[in-house]
């Protein structure tokens, strides 16, 4: 599509991109990973052909481990459920993508692109467990969260999917539509710690 | 029976309260009865009452595993009100409402029975419609209520949250001035005193475990205090009838699951009618001692544990500081759970059943204590007649295969 | 407040990352017009609510979006264990010696 | 303002540097850091701090922590931050802290209500209100009003709260409640094994008893061994530690949920802080170790100011330098209380006497006591107190407990004080939260935690075990074995015990209500449960009138009801029970222990779920430009929804008017974003819409779209709405905006339990599409503007849809119809979104395209006919009922969900409430919606109802309002009249007609 469209990401209207580098010393820094392609995969992790196929497009095995994740150049796999994946691609490549996907894939199996459906917000800093222990009831230690695992679970009073990029960093999958409900939710929850935009 | 007044009280005073009569006595079974019912709450209790007072039955035991009125009757919000939807329902319900009107005087016992109204909020265009809808339809009964604008809430309770700010914007509320509280123990206990003034045998301690039958037809009950013969036997014991049906191989349509209700600390008169929320889902009246008493959500899982889950309380009270600002300083000082027995149309079922001789009184999940009396008296008489009252025929069993639900959740939602 | 277990997500989790979705094992007759009005209401309203031992289904609804079921104590709410749909449990009120 | 009682400086716990100033019932007062309230007054030397509920009675404090049944003040000094209820005993003094007593007219000191209480007193036996207020039934509500006047405590505030509160949510291995020894030794050992150690304590510090014990530890005073392994806790990042923490519930499957009071000691009100913290802690393994609480004895006028608690009283000397008195007679049935004497006597103030209920003891605090020279009375007991607002003197005469009576004269002491234990009881509260009930233990006289299905242990005090040696090494052993449970460490504790020496102790008593010369209904009032004023007397009475479980007696007397929850009174009112029922206490059996431990802020249980917070509200891609235009919104769902547009001066009703005429007469344009989209893919996808659908599918080809009505197993209608053919096996279903979850959540119900093998899959894409449906005779025209195919009547027919560009947007346009105008409903991913609606309203201005809400969007399918699932139908609606018969499939071989039921009884009535139409006589009047329906308007009330309104509007388009209606046999009674008697009193008619009242024929769509 023509590039002079003014397109808007779910948190277009927070205007973020006038609150960065306003405050650094947050012990909360949040950023949105606006605009990439997303698409929600199905099929059966049991079907060596599909694995296959989906190893062909994207150049990754697709990760069927409860919770796993899987990355490469092209794309990022999230496990939502024995059946269905999250893939993440580049911003405009989830057409092609797709394409691919379902040139690639034979037998029983479902894309669709959600990228308009949703949004990433990636959350760090030295206080951002904190956070997620307010936001979340999921246990978020090392041990138990290493770094790599995605949960499907609440976020306040949203759902959402969390990724864990690294010690002190996560990439929280939200709805479009529940994404200005947690942006407020942050807002508060950060207060005492402060909150920085990148 | 002993008269109770103030009179009396002044005397008694004088001999130092040392000579007041037993409210009740403490039997031991006898081998037979006409009717043995099972459950001794409010429902039970009433039973006996109306079987004894008005149909001349008085050789009955009510049969409680626990201590009298220690179910549900114990532990709901007490909310009296009859505006509900649907015909059959309201009248029943409107019928109980009646009794209530002068049942301290007709038991002699005060029961606090409070007509403070209940108001009802509407927070979306749909309440408003079905509020609308029932208040009229309780109107052409001849049940009192009125639709309240926004303006007229704020006058009634000027500590509800009225403003258009709110999440959820109070829109309007239904009013049913003749609705109120009652002190739910005084209901259990003055019914209790004048069915044993009637000679009912009130078996407390005692736990039915198994129902005899011959040839489809009821023999008595098995309890922990050996076997009880019966030539009827009428189950009023909510959140355990489908235990007590699977003593005769019956399912019934029913659901248990846990209710909670909590109570803050004692504060100054700030709140004189009833509130009750749907959309937001909390509800709360304050008693006469100045606590807040606040009903819950009903918990999603079946449950017989009198408790339910944290979240439902925290809910709770984030639903009533979105009705009422004030109150978030205030401190909540107990929190406890029933078990409700919940029908797939949100109204009771008052039936006989296939096998002759046993009747249950069931499924009034959130919303029985309101129609104590009503319930008990219907159910005497359909226990008495063998035949349904005329109140009580569409709340048969039957209208579950006939397809004849009376569907209160449209319109009353959360039917406390 | 429950801890439930989810067989796809093989983990504990939160009740609030779940919905109850009522007594399981419950079979859609496959020729429903052939059912009499009784047995139809039996199938769409009538439920064992047992006191004590329960199977029951549970939806992860901010998880996996998976159905899933659970045998529990309704009493003492121990969930003793959950299963895969179309799997049959392995604890049984006889089996506990309860009825 | 001298401290009259303070004594010389010997507590660490308290900061003479700093001195501070408050308020109570408007004196000023001083006290230090460290401080309770409490420990203020009675260093100030305050005895009267409240009025009893019932009796009017002075009141003082009686005790130094939770089990404060008196001491409960308002306290804050402005009508939004003051606080209602708060222990004096709990609260710690600030500077600046203003409280006041709940109870008390005009004041404490001299109040009216103690008259009336004295009079009327003898008058108000438990149940006195069942007894009375009877007649007439018309005055209850007079009666109540003036009982009312004397109710509750403290005040509630009267304006919103300034402060915040928040929750978290924590796991650990192992959660120990309580940080007396057994706690922190629990905790050090659990951690020293590995384990993730929570330990919390509701106290200001940790310490427990240790924080007023004057015992040594490695020969050290006890509180040195609390900060050292305080410290050594603090150093650990296993551990985290939670002060001021109360564990208000232990919930199931070993959730424990804390209130964390994080600024109520700094002052009033902290601008930017929260207030309290909610921690809810999912624990692998719970550690109880909530100690126990002395148990007072009830003897006459036992609430005279300046009977205490022993164990307070030696609280109040060691850990605040108070001495609340300067004579004291103690009276106990144990040894340990012999400490309280000793403390007294260090103190410099006389002891008047021991008076033991024992016929003796020789343990070493007895000895010791002896060597003092303190006077010990054994076999005797105070059998009544003398005084009115602070102890004058008491009465102590022999007594034989076993037979409770009193066996000789009483001798009468002078003395200000008195102190009693009666033994103690473990805090048994939270083991009993989930179900579990407590079990009595004959050796420590008093109930202990029993069995339970929740991942617990017990040590220290709540287990009975008392002796300060054992207390700790029963709390190391226990951490071990706690951290294993857990999966850490070995199950045994390998470091070295500090080195204690209990001193020896006698058995002692268990004896809880002391006799008096007078038997209990004529003696002086012996106070249980202090706060609602139960009595010994009113206990027996209520067990004498039948009212013998415990729970009977619980709710007759209200024992155990006050915000002490009966910690203070419970046990002994249990005891009187069983005595006078002639039972065992066990056979007698406790009431319930429930939640909240303590009181608990609603705001905390609140957290940040409130105001704008308190339920999340969704938005569309375009919310911004609604905002930015005016609009007012209607929640639908979690949506918020444009409602209508309203302009300049206009009102709502000329708002709507304008926005369907120019919708008819030009183009509208409705964001239609928030109904529910799920993708269905798969080679089965159309049988299983065939199962879920009452139409049929098969035949639906690619490239069309179909309308589907969706029924519950019971026959009726729960949603409807579009579904479109992408191609074979792939379709895009619309829902409902307020049914999208639902009907999600039904297709994988279906799928996941009952058909899996059925090849399908559904995601939901209701966020990714924006959608906007222009609609009107022009929209084609602007359409045509800015759109890459053709999209005229020929080559885009109504219900086909089609891939283009809009503006250059990819964009999925379907040719569907709400409103009955030729519309398009156009879809672009929810980015594009606000482009694409830009794009479209410039497009359209020069055919004055109008945006509309759901308001108007309601109206104009109205005006066709056309239901709303959940305004038209109630979930009692089946299709039949809306006359859509067209869309119930005859042939289809699946007996797809919904139609078995209707072939039952009821649904086969003739008389069912079907949908019609209705025209009011006067053709400006808009019948109220949810106006009941009659056929005989003469008829006397109860009348006979057949239906109800379910929709009405003014139609602008046609000129007169009209309405949609449910009305008994209605489809065979148009033309005929019915009536709808309002709720003002009047009565209007109308006439049932076809619910489709414009363009019938339906030639509009296709202009
Ligand atoms: C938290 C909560 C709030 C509520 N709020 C309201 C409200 O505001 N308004 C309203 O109208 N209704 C309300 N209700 C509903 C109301 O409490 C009940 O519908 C009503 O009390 C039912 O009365 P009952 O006597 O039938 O049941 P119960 O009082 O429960 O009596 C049943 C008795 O049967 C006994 N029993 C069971 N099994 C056996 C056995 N095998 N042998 C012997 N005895 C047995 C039980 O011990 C029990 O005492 C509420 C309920 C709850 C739980
Ligand atoms: N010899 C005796 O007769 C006797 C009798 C009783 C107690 N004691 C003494 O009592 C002590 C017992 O030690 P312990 O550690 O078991 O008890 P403890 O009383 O020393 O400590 C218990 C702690 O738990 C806290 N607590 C209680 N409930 C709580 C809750 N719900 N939330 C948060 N905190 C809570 C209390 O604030 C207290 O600090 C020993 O020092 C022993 O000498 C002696
Ligand atoms: C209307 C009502 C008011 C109550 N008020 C109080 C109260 O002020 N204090 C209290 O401790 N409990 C109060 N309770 C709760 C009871 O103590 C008790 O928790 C409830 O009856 C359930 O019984 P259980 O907790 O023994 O299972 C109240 C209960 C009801 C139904
Ligand atoms: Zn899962």
């Amino acid at each position: 599509m023509s590039n002079s469209i003014k397109v808007e990401s779910p948190l277009h209207h927070a205007q973020l991109d006038q609150l960065i580098g306003q405050s650094n010393k947050g012990g909360v820094i949040l950023h949105e990973a606006a605009l990439l392609g997303h698409l929600n995969l199905r099929g059966n992790a049991q079907d060596a052909e599909f694995l296959a196929g989906v190893q062909e497009a994207l150049g990754l095995a697709l990760p069927i481990m409860p919770c796993s994740s899987a990355k490469s150049e092209l794309a990022q796999i999230m496990w939502l459920a024995p059946d269905e994946w999250l893939v993440i691609v580049a911003s405009g490549r989830e057409y092609d993508v797709e394409q691919k996907l379902r040139a690639y894939l034979k037998g029983h199996f479902a894309v669709s692109d959600i990228s308009g459906a949703q949004t990433l917000i990636e959350l760090s800093g030295e206080n951002v467990i904190d956070l997620m222990n307010k936001s979340t009831g999921y246990d978020f230690h090392l041990e138990i969260f290493p770094v790599g695992k995605v949960v499907g679970t609440t976020f306040a009073k949203a759902g959402a999917h969390i990724l864990r990029v690294s010690e002190d960093k996560f990439r929280l999958v939200v709805r479009r539509s529940f994404s200005d409900y947690v942006w407020l939710w942050i807002q508060q929850g950060s207060q005492e710690y402060g909150l920085t935009i990148v | 029976m002993q008269q109770y007044s103030g009179f009396g009280l002044l005397k008694h005073s004088f001999s130092y309260h040392e000579n007041w009569q037993r409210v009740w006595s403490n039997p031991t079974p006898k081998k037979h009865y006409d009717v043995v019912i099972i459950g001794g709450g409010a429902h039970g209790l009433a039973t006996a009452y109306y079987l004894a007072k008005e149909h001349g039955i008085t050789n009955i035991a009510v049969v409680e595993k626990g201590y009298l009125g220690g179910g549900n009757t114990a532990r709901n919000t007490t909310i009296v009100r009859s505006n509900y939807l649907w015909d059959e329902a309201s009248h029943l319900y409107d019928h109980s409402l009646k009794l209530w009107e002068g049942l301290a005087q007709e038991l002699n016992y005060n029961l606090m029975f409070s007509q403070r109204g209940v108001l009802n909020l509407g927070h979306s265009l749909q309440d408003m419609r079905d509020i609308e809808r029932r208040v009229n339809a309780n109107r052409l009964n001849g049940i009192d209520g009125e639709v309240l604008t926004n303006a007229q809430v704020q006058e009634m309770v000027p500590i509800l949250n009225c403003s258009k700010n709110a999440r959820y914007p109070v829109m309007g509320a239904s009013w049913q001035a003749r609705g109120g509280t009652a002190r739910h123990d005084a209901v259990a206990w003055g019914f209790a005193r004048a069915a044993d003034a009637l000679g009912v045998d009130l078996l407390q301690q005692t736990e039915v475990t198994g129902i005899r039958r011959k040839d489809g037809a009821v023999e008595g009950v098995e309890t922990n205090r050996g076997f009880i013969s019966a030539n009827k036997v009428a189950c009023v014991a909510a959140g355990n009838s489908s235990v007590i049906a699977k003593m005769v191989g019956m399912e019934l349509p029913l659901e248990s699951h846990p209710l909670q209700a909590m109570v803050s600390e004692p504060l100054k008169p700030v709140l004189n009618t009833v509130v009750m929320s749907n959309h937001v889902h909390g509800y709360m009246s304050q008693s006469d001692k100045g606590d807040l008493v606040i009903g819950a959500g009903i918990d999603g899982y079946n449950g017989y544990g009198q408790r339910g889950s944290f979240n439902v309380v925290e809910h709770t009270i984030a639903a009533i500081i979105e009705m009422f600002p004030i109150f978030s300083r205030v401190r909540l000082n107990r929190a406890w759970g029933g078990v409700v027995d919940t029908c797939p149309d949100a109204c009771p079922i008052i039936s006989k059943t296939h096998i002759k001789g046993l009747y249950f009184n069931c499924g009034w999940g959130t919303g029985g204590f309101k129609a104590t009396p009503g319930a008990g008296h219907v159910f005497a008489h359909t226990i008495a007649h063998d035949e349904a009252h005329p109140l009580a025929k569409p709340f048969s069993i039957d209208r579950f295969s006939s397809g004849e639900l009376i569907d209160e959740h449209g319109a009353a939602g959360v039917a406390h | 407040m429950l801890l439930i277990h989810c067989p796809y997500c093989e983990e504990m989790r939160e009740e609030e990352e779940f919905n109850p979705a009522g007594q399981a094992h419950i079979e859609r007759p496959l020729n429903p017009e052939e059912l009499s009005d009784e047995q139809w209401a039996h199938y769409l309203f009538f439920r064992k609510n047992p006191r004590g031992l329960h199977h029951e289904m549970w939806l992860h609804s901010h998880g996996c979006r998976k159905y899933f079921n659970a045998t529990r104590n309704t009493v003492t709410y121990e969930i003793m264990e959950t299963y895969k749909m179309g799997q049959a449990p392995s604890v049984t009120a006889s089996k506990e010696g309860q009825s | 303002m001298i401290q009259v009682n303070r004594i010389a400086q010997s507590s660490k716990r308290i900061n003479r540097q700093r001195t501070l100033t408050f308020s109570f019932n408007g004196k000023e007062y001083e006290g230090f850091e460290g401080d309770t309230v409490a420990s203020a007054l009675l260093a100030n030397g305050v005895d009267v701090v409240g009025r009893s509920f019932k009796y009017s009675r002075p009141r003082g404090i009686i005790t130094s922590d939770s089990q404060e049944p008196n001491a409960i003040f308002q306290i804050g000094s402005t009508q939004a931050t003051t606080i209602p209820n708060p222990r004096a005993t709990q609260t710690d003094l600030y500077q600046g802290l203003t409280a006041s007593s709940t109870n008390g007219w005009p004041n404490v000191d001299f109040d009216v209500m103690s008259t009336v209480g004295k009079l009327g007193g003898s008058m108000m036996p438990p149940g006195f209100y069942y007894k009375t207020f009877m007649f007439p039934q018309s005055l209850w509500m007079s009666y109540e009003h003036l009982i009312r006047k004397g109710a509750g405590l403290g005040a509630s505030p009267q304006t919103g709260d300034p402060d915040s509160y928040d929750k978290m949510h924590h796991h650990c291995d192992v959660m120990v409640v309580g940080g007396g020894p057994a706690g922190l030794a629990a905790a050090l050992s659990a951690a020293q094994s590995g384990a993730r150690v929570i330990i919390s304590d509701e106290q200001n510090e940790f310490g427990g008893s240790l924080l007023c014990s004057t015992q040594e530890i490695d020969g050290q005073i006890a509180s040195e061994w609390v900060e050292k392994t305080v410290a050594q806790l603090a150093d650990m990042d296993n551990v985290y530690l939670l002060p001021r923490s109360t564990v208000f519930g232990y919930f199931d499957h070993n959730l424990v949920g804390i209130n964390e009071r994080r600024t109520d000691h700094l002052g009033e009100h902290q601008l930017q802080s929260t207030r309290q913290r909610l921690h809810k802690v999912r624990a692998k393994q719970v550690i109880l170790a909530t100690g126990a609480h002395e148990r007072p004895l009830v003897y006459a006028n036992n609430d005279v100011p300046g009977c205490m608690l022993a164990n307070a009283i030696s609280t109040y000397i060691n850990r605040y330098d108070v001495v609340p008195g300067n004579k004291l007679v103690l009276m106990t049935t144990n040894d340990n209380a012999y400490k309280t004497a000793i403390d007294w006597h260090q103190a410099g103030r006389k002891v008047v006497a021991v008076v033991d209920t024992r016929s003796t003891s020789n343990g070493e605090l007895v000895d010791k006591v002896r060597k003092l020279g303190i006077e010990i009375i054994f076999d005797h007991a105070v059998i009544e107190v003398k005084g009115n607002k602070r102890v004058k003197g008491v009465d102590v005469a022999p007594i034989n407990a076993a037979n409770h009576s009193v066996t000789g004269a009483a001798k009468y002491f002078v003395c200000d004080t008195v102190a009693s234990s009666g033994g103690w009881s473990p805090v048994i509260h939270l083991s009993s939260h989930t179900g579990s009930r407590p079990v009595w233990n004959d050796d420590i006289a008093g109930f202990v935690p029993g069995k339970t299905v929740q991942k617990q242990h017990v040590c220290g005090g709540l287990e009975g075990v008392y002796a300060l040696s054992k207390v700790i090494s029963d709390g190391f052993t226990t951490g071990a074995i706690a951290s294993q449970a857990a999966g850490r460490g070995e199950g045994i504790y390998t470091g070295e015990l500090p080195k204690i020496n209990d001193p020896q102790e006698d058995a002692s008593m268990a004896l809880f209500h002391i006799p008096h010369s007078k038997k209990t209904s004529r003696a002086p009032k012996q106070f249980v449960d202090y706060q609602n004023d139960v009595t010994a007397a009113g206990i027996e009475l209520a067990n004498r009138e039948g009212f013998e479980s415990i729970e009977h007696v619980k709710r007759y007397t209200a024992l155990g009801f006050g915000t002490d929850q009966g910690k203070l009174g419970n046990i002994n009112g249990m005891a009187i029970t069983a005595k006078s029922l002639g039972k065992s206490i066990p056979e007698t059996g406790t009431t319930i222990f429930r939640p909240m431990y303590t009181p608990t802020t609603f705001g905390a249980l609140a957290g940040a779920d409130v105001k704008h917070l308190f339920d999340p509200a969704r938005f569309s891609a375009m919310h911004k430009w609604h905002l930015d235009h005016g609009a007012e919104f209607e929640d639908v769902g979690q949506w918020k929804r444009p409602w209508y547009f309203p302009q300049q001066g206009e009102t709502m009703q000329q708002s709507l008017e304008r926005e369907c005429l120019a919708t008819r007469n030009s183009v509208g344009i409705l964001d239609a974003s928030t109904l529910g989209k799920i993708d269905i893919q798969g080679k089965d996808a159309r049988e299983f819409l065939e199962r879920v659908y009452t139409n049929p599918w098969k035949k639906l080809a690619v490239g069309k779209c179909r309308y589907g009505v969706m029924c519950n197993e019971d026959g009726m209608v729960f949603d409807d709405g579009v579904t479109v053919c992408l191609d074979d096996n792939r379709f895009i279903m619309t829902t409902t905006t307020g049914g999208a979850a639902g009907v999600l959540q039904w297709l994988e119900l279906w799928h996941q339990t009952e058909w899996p093998e059925l090849e399908v899959y559904f995601s939901t894409v209701t966020d990714h599409w924006s959608t906007m449906t222009i609609s009107g005779p022009n929209s084609s025209k602007v359409l045509d503007k800015i759109c890459d195919i053709d999209v005229s009547n020929d080559s885009f027919m109504y219900m086909d849809w089609r891939e283009a560009t809009v503006a250059g947007i990819k964009a999925r346009i379907f040719r569907i119809s709400f409103t009955g105008e030729l519309s398009f409903e156009i879809n672009v991913q929810a980015n594009y979104g606000m482009p694409a609606w830009k794009a479209v309203m410039a497009a359209g201005e020069e055919f004055n395209i109008t945006p509309y809400g759901t308001e108007t969007m309601h109206i104009l399918r109205a005006e066709k006919g056309f239901i709303i699932v959940g305004q038209d139908t109630d979930g009692s609606v089946s299709p039949q009922d809306l006359d859509m018969d067209w869309v119930v499939g005859k042939k289809k071989e699946f007996s797809y969900i919904g139609k078995r039921s209707w072939t039952r009884f009821d649904n086969k009535r003739e008389n069912r409430k079907q949908m019609v139409g209705l025209k009011p006589k006067d053709p400006n009047f808009v019948l109220p919606e949810g106006a009941q329906i009659v056929f005989d308007k003469n008829q006397s009330i109860p009348m006979t109802m057949v239906g109800h309104v379910t929709s009405s509007y003014y139609s602008a388009c046609m000129g007169y309002s009209f309405a949609l209606a449910v009305v008994k046999g209605g489809i065979n009674r148009k033309g005929e009249s019915v009536f709808l008697p309002l709720s003002d009193g009047n009565t209007v008619e109308a006439e049932i007609c076809s619910p489709v009242f414009y363009d019938p024929k339906g030639d509009r769509q296709n202009v």
